[in-house]
């Protein structure tokens, strides 16, 4: 690990306007290949710290470094999952998919191939020609996701993604999301109210107090990949989660 | 089925109502006919001057059609170049305004010098009467985008070009087009002016602004009238022709055309 | 809302008001509709106002300046004025569509409206101006009238009421008044020339009317106003405008000192308010023969909607005995 | 502040750019000044006529204040019932399309006859050319209420005046000020043809349609230009006024004013 | 049980337009104060199930009746929470939450009190005044779940309302829930991704199967409330739980 940190959050306050504080003093490094989940009460800041990451908003006091450069200029290496699904509504799945590697110059076969591939994956195959407001809050998620997985970024910044779905459809694209990331290696950042997905997918989990968003506790996650989907069972999985979830309690408790 | 039936059925039955409104105020007030003329005399002189107003409307569809097309193409760059960027805007707005503003009366005369009597000079007097509201409606549409879209566009490392062109274009289409709709029932009044300040005639046989200050001066108001109607049906051409591309390009997605069952 | 002229009309009249307290009768109360602000061509009936002739004669004459839309016809129809200024042309074609407007006095004998255009054009008479293009008001009659008589063809672009087409182009002809225009252009250097659009032949007058219904009631009132305005249009050509002239200054800003007499010149130098004796014109004048031809004129053009008689188009029994062509003679 | 002051400095920077370029064209076309005067000869023209000038601003704004606020507060309505119910939409949209189609030259006599030659027919046909724009787009704003939105409304058993007054009022903002900042510049364009079409000067001053006949036919072109330029302003003080509006409405929660950071 | 049931849901189908069918036969009848829960894959026709019980949505085929009503006309007897949080993005916090009583004409003191007291219950009191675009996703859904309890409706439709928040807030508002319902009865339809929650809040659980959506399998929930938080540890609990997840695979897998 003496190679620098692809992402350096340095002492990263940031306040709305004259709003409160909403993060302060965020100290964070992340070395490439990571995979980091943000977890914390509701309103704490875990989307504001993506979105600072991501260069769409500006620290108010501190600085990211990503790559060397500003998150302004890293975009290029990122992708983001929003919370909401962010679709266009005049452009069908298939082409709300296809966007990004449309907008990059992707060729149109190798487009077309991607998005089958990613639509499979997500399980949309059959609604590729729906729009938007044809589809049910689930699946408009997943088309957020086939998008951005679609892309192949090195940083890829998941803001609850699974949220809106059943166990077993976010189980199996936990997996997915892992196998994807053993093909395709990319530093995740990744929020999440499930304590589970957690600890299944990170390297590790950064636990978020709030008023004002701090890091309360991070926690390792040492175990290697891949991680077969039964690692959900075993003792050391269940002790690292009933950790997690005490250190989200103390948080929620002061 | 019935609905289809329902939608001519309407605007029929206000139209005979409206008709039979008309009579009554004329009866009512005892307007003489060379200043109102009842539903039926306007009717008769249509069918009078029938091959007049033929030609008329022919000679005037061009420019009107012709200005239109520049009002919405031209009007359309130009909100783009001023969606483009807020300082873009701030510097040319006011005077996009200027021209809108500025009664074009004085102007025709700067056009018909240097572009000459006729077609080009009507076309241009009906660009500046219809320009307008298309910019300033595709201008708002250009701004009220979706920010969290604009952030996807961000994330994608989206050229500004190609944020207008696959996010803002799409986004200000209801906008645009309700400028562009606008500017259809604009398009005949901008020829007509137009054929009136910049525009000529043979054999007393002009387009239909000069029939309307021929028929004003010799007193046939029905005719006049009829005159009137027949920019209208122009107009409706237009809007008609704005209507179906609103439903082409919108009906699949937007709310004020998708049936949410 | 309409010009009130009442007030100043009373001012105005007082130098010669010897009958003022003791008036016998009320004044009647009659609006005049102009066609136009108010300019010199109106003269006669401002000087009528403000030498207090209409006063003399019972009437309380209220003149309403016109514009674009003022429509004097129609109000006069309507009743919304009692007399009303146009051609006599516009009266004749009115009866043929039902409007029931009837001439009683002119107050020009010959219409003022002319062709305008550069000494340089080479033009001389009306036949040369075949194959040109002239601004005009669309729906003239006389442009129809004159392409018969010469067998000429022409191309009308609608008048636009301006000048700096005509100033910038050599070539250009348009419709004016010779009162007017000509004035306008050649101070900005330009040697205009013009042809009086009463040389064609067709020579409509410059008429007062009222409607039928308002003459059969009212023919004191009529007879009246006719010998009044017509008392004050010879004032105003032979006589002292000044106080007419400032009258009209003041309602209308733009008629400088300068420009009401270049006009009144005009209107002298073309014999319009008086026409020409020799051809038995005199002011006020309306001649059944003259007009029965201009009826005849119309009517070949095909511009009458139906056959016009001369009976409802035009009552010269309200004109002065020695206005009238029946009881003047020749 | 320096966001201020640059929002000032960037029109005036393309304004004397403009200037520039109209003496540029001046020059090299050579075209005489009773066509195209040059801005120091309108400047000089707008200072000797200046009490002539804003004594017709001043007429003239009666007419386009009040015909502007007859457009938009009617047109609001108008559209309001239209987006009522489809069924009315469908009855009455085509009529109200005929009304701003017909040529206002045809119709001003009817008005003159009526009202009288002066403020009202001038406020009567101000509103004519100026209401569309206000109702198409207010209409567009209230059929494109988010469906998701109206079954919120659906579930609170709102009346339908509570939706249109909590629902479709608010969602349809930024497409009744695009309107509203349209019919602003049709303002006084309307007023000074009805100006021109139903006014009458009084006190031998009239509006500013009179003054650009007056100007007109006298080829005081410079003044002329001034004149319209000074139409301009009036229509700057709307323009302005809706911003403004726009600004208080819109500032919190509209995506076209909110600064996401 | 001899009363009829608030509830009659007869045989419905739904397809959307010429689309695949939705729901199939979908038979149930649900006695006043119920709660009962869907779970089932994403895509399988919950929401839509919900929205044909408030009418916002026509059965293809069978009919739904509701209090002797039909659902449009019953719509006085009940509210929703949408999946998406669906607030007027042009009303602060406090009138978002104000609307539903301002709309049915309550006394403005009446819906301050109320409208404070949900605020605070959903934990966004401090936001009161901020405008839905300056809250982070779970706030706006605790807005939305604000709205709905303020109204205190015979008959609550919930979809996912707890979807967008950490577990914490969750059980939190899981016990708020049932304490309201505890003093103003309703009846519950609830959909959800979380069985704890179906299971600890529910009477009945309704598992869907998906394409076309069928309901696969009900279970009763036997525990009488008032439910403790510690209910959830308990071994009964944990039994029925994993007994609703398998019956949850089981629909998955075929
Ligand atoms: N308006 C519509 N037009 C066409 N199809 C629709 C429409 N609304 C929903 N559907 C389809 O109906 C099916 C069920 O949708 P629904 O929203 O009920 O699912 P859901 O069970 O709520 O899923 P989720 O858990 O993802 O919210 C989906 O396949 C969806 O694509
Ligand atoms: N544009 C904004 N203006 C003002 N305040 C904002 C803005 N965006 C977010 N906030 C505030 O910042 C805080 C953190 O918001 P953020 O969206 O980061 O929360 P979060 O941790 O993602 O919560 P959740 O789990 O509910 O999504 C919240 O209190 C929110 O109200
Ligand atoms: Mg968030
Ligand atoms: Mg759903």
């Amino acid at each position: 690990m003496n190679q620098p940190p692809l992402v350096k959050i340095n002492r990263v306050g940031k306040r709305f306007g004259s709003g409160p504080l909403v993060l302060d003093g965020v100290e964070l490094a992340v070395q490439r290949g990571e995979f980091v989940s943000f977890i914390g009460p509701s309103g704490c800041g875990k989307s504001t710290l993506l979105r600072l990451i991501a260069g769409l908003t500006e620290a108010s006091s501190g600085e990211l470094v990503i790559d060397g450069m500003t998150p302004e200029n890293a975009r290029e290496l990122m992708f983001f999952v929003f919370q909401d699904a962010n679709l266009l509504p005049w452009r069908r799945v298939a082409d709300n998919v296809e966007l990004p590697l449309l907008l990059r110059g992707d060729p149109t076969v190798r487009r077309q191939e991607r998005v089958a591939h990613m639509l499979e994956v997500v399980g949309l195959a059959a609604a590729a020609q729906r729009f938007p407001w044809q589809l049910s809050g689930g699946m408009r998620m997943r088309v957020s996701i086939a998008r951005a997985l679609s892309v192949a970024p090195q940083i890829l910044l998941l803001d609850e993604p699974f949220g809106a779905l059943d166990e077993m459809t976010r189980d199996k694209l936990n997996e997915d999301l892992l196998a994807i990331r053993a093909r395709d290696p990319f530093t995740g950042f990744f929020v999440t109210h499930s304590v589970t997905e957690a600890v299944y997918l990170s390297t590790r989990i950064v636990v978020l107090s709030a008023n004002p968003g701090r890091i309360a506790q991070v926690i390792e996650v040492p175990f290697a990949y891949p991680r077969p989907a039964e690692l959900r069972e075993t003792p050391e999985f269940l002790q690292l989660l009933a950790k997690t979830s005490r250190a989200l309690r103390a948080v929620r408790n002061n | 089925m019935k609905a289809r039936l329902l939608s001519w059925i309407q605007p029929a039955v206000t139209g005979i109502g409206l008709i039979a409104l008309w009579y009554l105020i004329k009866k009512i007030s005892g307007v003489p006919s060379f200043i109102l003329p009842s539903p039926d005399e306007v009717l008769r002189a249509a069918w009078d001057e029938r091959s007049v107003l033929i030609s008329a409307v022919m000679l005037t569809s061009r420019g009107a059609v012709l200005g239109f097309l520049a009002a919405v193409g031209v009007g359309f760059f130009l909100a783009m170049a001023l969606g483009f960027s807020p300082r873009i805007k701030a510097s040319f707005y006011p005077y996009i305004l200027v021209l809108q503003m500025m009664p074009v009366t004085i102007l025709a005369p700067v056009f018909v010098l240097w572009l000459g009597q006729g077609l080009p000079s009507i076309v241009a007097i009906t660009f500046m009467i219809g320009f307008f509201p298309v910019v300033a409606n595709t201008t708002m549409g250009f701004v009220s985008v979706d920010r969290n879209l604009q952030e996807l566009f961000l994330m994608c490392k989206a050229t500004r070009g190609q944020e207008v062109r696959y996010l803002r274009i799409p986004g200000a289409m209801p906008y645009f087009l309700t400028g562009m709709k606008i500017a259809g029932t604009l398009a005949p009044i901008g020829a007509i002016v137009g054929d009136f300040l910049a525009g000529s005639a043979q054999g007393g046989q002009g387009g239909i602004g000069y029939m309307t200050i021929a028929y004003f001066s010799q007193l046939k108001t029905p005719a006049l009238f009829a005159t009137g109607l027949t920019a209208c049906l122009l107009g409706f051409v237009f809007v008609g022709g704005v209507n179906w591309l609103h439903w082409r390009l919108l009906h699949q997605w937007h709310d004020s055309m998708v049936k949410k069952e | 809302s309409v010009m009130v002229l009442a007030g100043c009309g009373e001012k105005a009249a007082t130098p010669s008001a010897a009958s003022a307290p003791g008036a016998a009768k009320p004044l009647t109360k009659v609006i005049l509709q102009t066609d136009w602000y108010a300019q010199p061509e109106h003269g006669g009936f401002y000087q009528a106002v403000v030498k207090g002739y209409y006063r003399e004669v019972g009437l309380d004459v209220e003149i309403a300046q016109g514009g674009p839309n003022s429509m004097p016809v129609q109000k006069v129809v309507l009743g919304q004025a009692q007399f009303g200024i146009g051609r006599s042309d516009e009266i004749i074609v009115g009866a043929g569509r039902g409007i029931p407007a009837v001439m009683v006095g002119a107050l020009m004998q010959r219409d003022p409206q002319a062709i305008m255009f550069h000494e340089e054009a080479g033009i001389r008479d009306f036949k040369d101006l075949d194959g040109r293009s002239i601004m005009a008001v669309p729906g003239s009659n006389w442009v129809t009238l004159m392409e018969k008589k010469y067998g000429i063809k022409v191309s009308i672009t609608p008048l636009d009421f301006g000048l700096s087409r005509y100033l910038a182009d050599k070539k250009f002809v348009q419709q004016c008044f010779i009162t007017n225009e000509p004035f306008y252009v050649k101070r900005q250097g330009a040697k205009p020339a013009t042809l009086l659009l009463s040389d064609t032949g067709f020579s409509p007058y410059r008429v007062w009317y009222a409607s039928r219904s308002y003459i059969d009631k009212n023919p004191d009132v009529v007879r009246a106003f006719n010998a009044a305005s017509i008392r004050g249009w010879n004032d105003y050509i032979t006589g002292d405008r000044t106080e007419a002239d400032a009258l009209i200054g003041k309602l209308n800003k733009q008629m400088v000192p300068e420009f009401i007499t270049y006009s009144v010149d005009a209107m002298k130098q073309y014999k319009l308010v008086g026409g020409d004796s020799a051809k038995g014109e005199m002011v006020g004048r309306l001649d059944p023969a003259r007009v029965a031809t201009e009826i005849k004129q119309l009517a070949d053009i095909g511009v009458l909607g139906r056959p016009v008689t001369i009976t409802e188009v035009l009552d010269d029994k309200f004109l002065p005995a020695e206005v009238r062509v029946t009881a003047g003679g020749k």
